[in-house]
């Protein structure tokens, strides 16, 4: 069968190497579940081989960007020009796949991305460009709403917020999303603590959170900075009444493994978690066993999965338009709408701005190292523990 | 009037007096020697009328100017260059490269500035090493192209520390004859020499200081005689065997 | 009998530059040698290469028949071999005590460290009244004082001298080629290098001058005060 | 006023970690004038011992520490003899630049061989144990680890200035020929020193994993930190290096809190540019 | 006028280089060798402007990835914020970096050896700092170049490396070419009197604080046209990319490797590190994570231990070797 290449770049080394090398994993295990006969999963294309009646295979060209977004560009302009391939999927960090993506619009070629949350990458009116997740402003607004039905119902008194990001293209759209989301909710923001990745020590920020004492903090915080703020808070013996996170740490099992029961009742909004997947995804939880796990050692997380939805939608298109022309692709994948099993809400459907319209995220919270789900109530499995109950309870 | 005129000179080193007090001048045209013993501040003196250090007290005057803290670079420009007792050779640079440095001063031309350097450096004897890195001479040649390098900048006033220390008899007496070239090409020399053969000869005037002070002052042939700089600087040996040397010849 | 030192046809060059061609020498028990030449002959590289501070690219020596070419200075010095070198090289900021103690940084024996103090404090009285002095504040005489003693610490059957004169007032001058000879007196066998050509002769036994690093002249000590060619060259005479 | 307590303890303990880490690499400076570019990677490394140590066979990293030490003597040593010899002397910044490769390469092998993972240890002995003092809350680890670095800050100013071969050390440091001619081999002291450089930032590594995780990135922001600790306190000064960690733990600390978190870097960069404009060798640099 | 062999090569090169974009294929159609053989020429120029302070002039600085973000920022300022030419942030770029520059080192150049070195890192990491939230100029986001219209006077093109390569040939040939003509002038001998001993370098009329701080600027202003370069070659300029020790270092290791203070130094350098990189990257990733780097690793060990000067080192050891055979024959 003819190969179809399609670009994976992600950051396989540098400081967002872990996520970056999920990343791969979750494309690679599309494209087997594309290319292979899988009859036991029920998704499009996974029983049949390859596409268009097996004269299509996909073949991944992983390609490492290092978290630069420079690096990233010029990846993108090599997988594109030299490598030939049909489409990109990337970046991860959104700096990263800004430049790349931009790289793309430019030759006129498809650029796909899974998780990169920057609401600005769908701001920029590109015809090439399409985006799963749910931007920060989207869940921004959900994390509001779910405090002021916790505030209705619950008689939660949440009055106060704090938020704690990282000074990055990811943190800071992900605080300003929420500024925006707190003042409509009239949330009074009492701290606002950008801090510096990679910083030795979280002490100062950690201290100025308690001093503030807000009644709930949002955070924005890849990996390694997560368990250490965690850590940092369990140090200073201080808890908000409950805390909510943007993407990355919050949902990276093998940071919550790390964190042991110091990482229960946080939350964090996701697309994905076993637990959701148990209920709402099966199929899911078949491609992971099958073909994800074997390579990452791990369960999905929010974030890659994403990325293999975006090859499992370029998939479904190439098989439609009958072949790999960028044109009549990119044109069905604008105007389409896509089952998706690994997607919460089972379909994927772009705006015109390249956003899926359909990219839902739940509020969940951890108990034992499980992701129990409490917003919303279509999805919730159980009740929220409010307030977080503090570290010498535990 | 004095081309150069240092007056009430004192130089500190925290609590160490290298010079103090010392006053002489130097008439223009003239060679003028500085002796005295290791220490006595003849060197810290050199660096002071250069623009090296900034003396603690007193004047130094230059065709009767103050110059006085002036830094090094604009004194090289005003017209005084010199050499360094502790050979400085810009090491990774060639011979004639190190000379170039100096003849730069007076023009930005590089055509103008290799003639001037070239002159200087067959001046010195150099010729030979012209291409070769300063930091691979020996002391000798090192020494020569202190020299050269100084003289490249045109300069009304030479000085000279030690410029012959090191160099075989031989040498000496051709460097010994350069040094008189210079005067007779209208330049100023202030030199200090530990070696009498090389500046007793041509001086036509010696200072001498000892522990920083100035001790003496005088022609050649009265300084030799003076009981002070006997015991101070030649010893009793050594003027006794300056003395032999004079009745023998 | 061999003699104590023996160099045998040593080359040495700096980052290929040759400055040693071929100097052979030897000293013997009991004697005052004295290597002359005017700078950069190579007389320091001599007694380096002999230390073990450089080594030669061809050549051996050996010091009581034992071939030390190769030998890392810190192990000739266990062998009795010293080298005061060119310039002091005090530590700085270590008192006079504490430079000398190091003198006997091989010797493990503490009693032994205490009892060779006292002998150099008796050899140089102005050592004792400065002892707890930093080498750096001191004189230039007290230091070159301060550098033979600490020499001398290690007991050396054999201990090279480089220019013991330099930056010394000629009275101090006097002084220190009084104390050579006093420290031939106890045993210690002396190689040392002076500008000082006249008066290193009249202390020395025999002589070797060097000339951009061969060997030109050699001989007893009157022999070489009495050759014209030295007193021309090196005595300015 | 608790805040201000809390702060400043926290500013305290900091900078004794820093100390712990700056400690090896400021023997290493005043003995050699040798920058090690790879220090922070040695803190890597050292982790990573522990880190496996406890996840492997479950030892507490509070006894760990000895074999992190003893490792990164052995790496240091080698590092020396490989390394920093044949490259000493040879350009000026020869040994800084090679260095500087070793760190790429001990870092990236680190990336290829343990994955990038975030990695942390849970519930080792000392893990989240807490004290108040006054209101303020003082970490056991950070605090066991502070006692740590004031212990071997202690030990090594006492091993240079009281012992034998901190005489030996002094001396070759001050002029390595002539320490030659005092009998001390001083390709030994250079083999040792960088050994005891290593095995410091290898306690501090040891002791650093019961509450930090270890990653191949985590070395890049301490060992620069070490380097303006290093440099702040003087060459090679070890009291001065403490006292630079301390002050720079506080300002640290301090800006973070009080000015913004964001601009705490940029204070600890700053500080160090104002002191060392104004001193140009530091504050204890001679 | 007769030529040097000196000439000669650079005469030579310039055709070679200026042929290439000639030939179909080669460097235009965005292949990947066209963006290497750009990135090649933009590194040299970048570490030739670094070599002018620290290999002529012997400051060795870390900090110069400040003055390539400086001018980086520059171009993406008048594009992205002003929305006009690149063209005009250049010299504006190019001279706020020469004043920065002079303001930084002038209280710097006090500072010795490691000391020195250790204040450039600083530098470094505070400038990164206030741009990640100096929010005029895009904090931590950066700022990003919109889609413009393809050609010279946006500078900028979409799926052709031809222009980028002359605008880096360009840029090239001005750095080398102002270095050359440095070289053959007083400025050059006083660089390296100054490299080579500074109370020399004064007792001979040379001002040394002038020429050094004129060096900086220089170097800094040029260091500014490159990253200029950068920031439209990669739509994209925020604080980690253009500002960072890692920057820096490239630099600094491009050049240590060619043979620093040399005039072929930086272009050898950038010759072998930056195919080196973007291959081995591109290429090996199926080995795992940062098997480049580690290979990169090595390479700068091997050269630091074996020929400190690089591989000019290498070539006049061979030239001598081929001397000195000839000598004896
Ligand atoms: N930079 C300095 N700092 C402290 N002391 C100094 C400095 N330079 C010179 N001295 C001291 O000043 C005194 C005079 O030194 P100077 O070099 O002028 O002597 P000199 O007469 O040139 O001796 P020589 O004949 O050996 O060259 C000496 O005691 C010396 O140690
Ligand atoms: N470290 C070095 N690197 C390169 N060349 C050197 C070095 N040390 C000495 N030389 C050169 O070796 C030659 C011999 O030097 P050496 O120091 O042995 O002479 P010397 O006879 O002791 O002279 P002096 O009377 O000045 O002490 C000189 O030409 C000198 O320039
Ligand atoms: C956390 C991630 C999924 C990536 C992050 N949202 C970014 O855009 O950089
Ligand atoms: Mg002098
Ligand atoms: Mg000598």
């Amino acid at each position: 069968a003819e190969e179809i290449k399609v670009g994976a770049l992600f950051p396989l080394t540098g400081p967002a190497a872990v996520s970056g090398q999920n990343c791969v994993n979750s494309v690679l295990a599309a494209a087997d579940v594309i290319n292979t006969k899988n009859p036991d999963i029920k998704a499009p294309l996974a029983a049949g081989e390859g596409l268009v009646g097996g004269k299509y295979v996909i073949k991944i060209v992983p390609a490492d960007h290092q978290g630069k977004p420079d690096v990233a560009k010029s990846e993108a302009e090599r997988l594109y020009n030299q490598e030939k391939v049909f489409a990109v999927i990337g970046c991860y960090n959104s700096s990263a796949t800004k430049p790349a993506s931009a790289v793309a619009e430019r030759a006129k070629k498809i650029f796909l991305c899974g998780c990169s949350s920057s609401a600005a990458l769908t701001e920029r009116g590109y015809k090439y460009f399409f985006r799963h997740a749910p931007t920060d402003a989207i869940e921004s607004v959900e994390f509001v709403d779910y405090i002021a039905y916790l505030n209705k119902e619950k008689n939660a008194g949440i009055k106060t917020l704090g938020v704690i990001y990282e000074n990055t293209e990811f943190g800071k759209h992900a605080a300003d999303e929420a500024r925006k989301a707190a003042k409509r909710a009239d949330l009074e923001i009492v701290a606002d603590v950008p801090f510096n990745n990679g910083a030795t020590n979280l002490n100062s920020e950690v201290q100025k959170l308690k001093s503030a004492n807000p009644d709930a903090v949002f955070g924005a915080a890849l990996g390694g900075d997560y368990s250490l703020w965690v850590r940092t808070m369990k140090q200073v013996n201080w808890l908000p009444k409950i805390a909510i996170n943007y993407c990355t740490g919050y949902q990276n099992p093998a940071v919550q493994k790390e964190l042991g029961s110091d990482g229960n009742f946080f939350m964090g909004g996701m697309g994905y978690s076993p637990e959701l997947a148990k209920k709402f995804m099966p199929e899911a939880i078949k491609i992971q066993d099958k073909y994800y796990t074997p390579r990452s050692k791990q369960p999905f997380d929010s974030d890659s999965i994403q990325e293999a939805v975006m090859l499992m939608v370029l998939a479904q298109a190439i098989e439609k338009a009958g072949g790999p022309d960028t044109e009549k692709v990119a044109k069905i994948i604008q105007t389409d709408e896509f089952p998706s099993v690994m997607s919460l809400s089972g379909r994927v459907k772009f705006s015109s701005d390249g956003q899926n319209a359909e990219a839902l995220s739940v509020i969940t919270q951890l108990h034992e190292q499980k992701y129990q789900t409490v917003f919303p109530l279509k999805y919730k499995d159980s009740e929220p523990t409010l307030p977080m109950t503090p570290w010498d309870k535990r | 009037m004095a081309l150069l005129e240092v007056r009430d000179l004192t130089m500190k080193f925290g609590s160490l007096l290298a010079n103090s007090d010392v006053s002489f001048e130097v008439e223009k045209g003239t060679i003028v020697g500085l002796i005295g013993p290791n220490g006595a501040g003849k060197t810290t003196l050199f660096n002071c009328v250069a623009g090296l250090y900034k003396p603690t007290s007193g004047r130094v005057v230059f065709k009767g100017v103050d110059v006085t803290n002036l830094p090094a670079y604009k004194m090289a420009r005003l017209g005084v260059a010199r050499t360094f007792q502790v050979v400085r050779p810009l090491k990774e640079m060639t011979v004639f490269e190190n000379i170039m440095v100096g003849a730069y001063m007076r023009t930005s031309d590089s055509s103008k500035a290799a003639a001037a350097a070239e002159r200087c450096m067959e001046l010195c004897f150099l010729g030979d090493d012209r291409d070769r890195p300063a930091g691979g001479l020996t002391i000798g040649n090192k020494k020569r192209l202190e020299v050269a390098r100084a003289l490249a900048t045109g300069p009304e006033l030479l000085l000279l520390d030690e410029a012959v220390a090191g160099l075989t008899s031989t040498e000496i007496k051709e460097m010994v004859e350069v040094i008189v070239r210079l005067r007779r090409e209208g330049i100023t020399i202030l030199m200090v020499e530990h070696i009498m053969e090389a500046i007793m000869p041509i001086a036509d005037k010696i200072v001498v200081l000892a522990s920083g002070k100035k001790i003496a002052e005088g022609a050649p042939a009265d300084i030799v005689k003076d009981p002070v700089v006997t015991t101070a600087y030649f010893g009793e040996k050594f003027s006794k065997r300056l003395k032999e040397r004079k009745e023998g010849a | 009998m061999a003699a104590m030192l023996e160099v045998k046809d040593i080359h040495c060059s700096y980052d290929h530059v040759p400055v040693i061609q071929g100097v052979s020498l030897e000293v013997n028990e009991g004697e005052i040698v004295a290597i002359l030449g005017a700078n950069g002959a190579g007389k320091s590289t001599t007694m380096r290469t002999i230390a073990g501070l450089m080594h030669p690219t061809s050549g051996s020596i050996t010091f009581n028949g034992i071939d030390i070419t190769k030998m890392p200075a810190s192990s000739s010095i266990k062998r009795g071999l010293s080298y005061v070198p060119e310039g002091r090289r005090l530590f700085a900021k270590l008192t006079v005590r504490e430079n000398l103690e190091l003198g006997a940084f091989t010797s493990a024996d503490r009693t032994g460290v205490a009892e060779r103090l006292e002998e150099m404090f008796e050899l140089f009285p102005i050592l004792k009244s400065r002892a707890a002095q930093t080498a750096e504040t001191m004189s230039g005489g007290e230091q070159q004082m301060c550098a033979i003693a600490r020499g001398l610490m290690s007991r050396p059957k054999l201990i090279m001298l480089d220019e013991l004169s330099l930056g010394l007032q000629p009275s101090l001058v006097e002084k220190v080629f009084e104390t050579v000879r006093e420290i031939r007196k106890r045993g210690v066998t002396i190689l040392l290098v002076e500008q000082m050509v006249q008066e290193a002769l009249e202390i020395s036994d025999r002589g070797y001058v060097l000339q951009t690093g061969r060997i030109v002249h050699q001989g007893t000590a009157k022999e070489l005060l009495n050759s014209d060619e030295v007193r021309r060259a090196y005595m300015g005479m | 006023m608790s805040n201000f307590l809390q702060v400043l303890i926290d500013g305290i303990l900091s900078g004794l970690l820093y100390a712990l880490v700056a400690a090896g690499l400021s023997m290493i400076w005043g003995v050699m004038d040798v920058i090690n570019f790879a220090h922070g990677e040695f803190l890597m490394v050292a982790m990573y011992i522990c880190y496996w140590l406890g996840f492997i066979f479950k030892v507490d990293p509070l006894f760990t520490w000895v074999a992190a030490g003893i490792f990164l003597f052995i790496l240091g040593a080698v590092t020396y003899k490989w390394i920093i010899r044949r490259s000493l002397g040879k350009a000026a910044m020869a040994p800084l630049l090679a260095t500087f490769g070793l760190s790429m390469f001990l870092k990236n092998l680190c990336m290829n061989r343990f994955s990038p993972n975030f990695r942390l240890l849970s519930g080792t002995l000392l893990d989240g144990k807490t004290f108040e003092i006054g209101g303020a809350i003082v970490s056991v680890p950070q605090f066991v680890t502070g006692i740590f670095s004031l212990v071997v800050v202690v030990a090594l100013y006492w091993l240079v200035k009281r012992t034998r071969l901190g005489w030996a050390i002094q001396a070759t440091a001050m002029d390595k020929e002539a320490a030659e001619l005092m009998g001390i081999d001083t390709e030994k002291i250079f083999l040792l020193v960088f050994g005891l450089g290593g095995a410091c930032v290898g306690v501090a590594g040891g002791l650093m994993t019961t509450y930090l995780a270890v990653h191949p990135e985590v070395g890049g922001l301490f060992s620069l930190i070490a380097f303006v600790v290093v440099a702040l306190g003087g060459f090679g000064s070890i009291p001065g290096a403490f006292a630079a960690a301390i002050l720079i733990g506080l300002v640290e600390s301090f800006t973070g809190f009080y000015v913004a978190a964001v601009l705490k870097y940029v204070a600890v960069f700053a500080i160090y540019l104002v002191v060392i404009l104004v001193r140009p060798k530091g504050l204890f640099g001679w | 006028m007769t030529l040097t062999k000196k000439d000669k090569l650079w005469y030579g090169f310039i055709i070679v280089a200026a042929i290439l974009p000639c030939i179909p294929g080669v460097i235009g159609g965005g292949s990947f060798f066209g963006h290497v053989a750009t990135m090649v020429l933009l590194y040299a120029a970048m570490a030739q402007s670094w070599n002018i302070i620290s290999g002529y002039c012997g400051q060795v600085s870390f900090g110069h990835s400040v003055f390539f973000g400086i001018g980086a920022y520059a171009a993406g300022l008048a594009v992205v914020t002003f929305e006009t030419l690149p063209w005009y942030g250049v010299p504006l770029g190019m001279l706020a970096a020469a004043l920065v520059s002079i303001l930084i080192s002038y209280p710097c150049f006090r500072l010795k050896g490691h000391y020195f070195a250790i204040a450039t890192f600083a530098i470094v990491e505070i400038f990164n700092r206030l741009f990640m939230i100096w929010d005029a100029v895009g904090g931590a986001l950066g700022l990003d170049y919109p889609i413009l219209p393809d050609g010279w006077e946006n500078f900028s093109w979409s799926d052709t490396k031809t222009g980028y390569y002359i605008g880096a040939l360009a840029i090239f040939i001005v750095v080398f070419g102002v270095v050359r003509w440095i070289e053959r002038h007083r400025m050059g001998y006083y660089l390296l009197a100054v490299r080579e001993g500074q109370e020399t370098a004064e007792s001979l009329g040379v001002n040394s604080t002038i020429v050094k701080l004129g060096a900086m600027a220089l170097s800094a202003a040029l260091a500014a046209l490159c990253g200029a370069f950068f920031a439209q070659y990669n739509y994209r300029v925020d604080p980690p990319m253009v500002m960072s020790l890692d920057m820096s270092m490239k630099f600094v290791l491009i050049t240590i490797l060619g043979g620093v203070g040399t005039f072929w130094g930086p272009f050898l350098g950038a010759l072998v590190l930056i195919p080196l990189q973007e291959y081995t990257r591109a290429y090996l990733t199926h080995f795992g994570a940062g098997i480049d780097l580690i290979i990169f690793g090595i390479i700068i060990i091997v050269v630091m231990i074996k020929e400190p000067r690089g591989i000019m080192g290498l070539i006049s050891y061979f030239k001598k070797d081929k001397a000195e055979e000839g000598a004896k024959s």
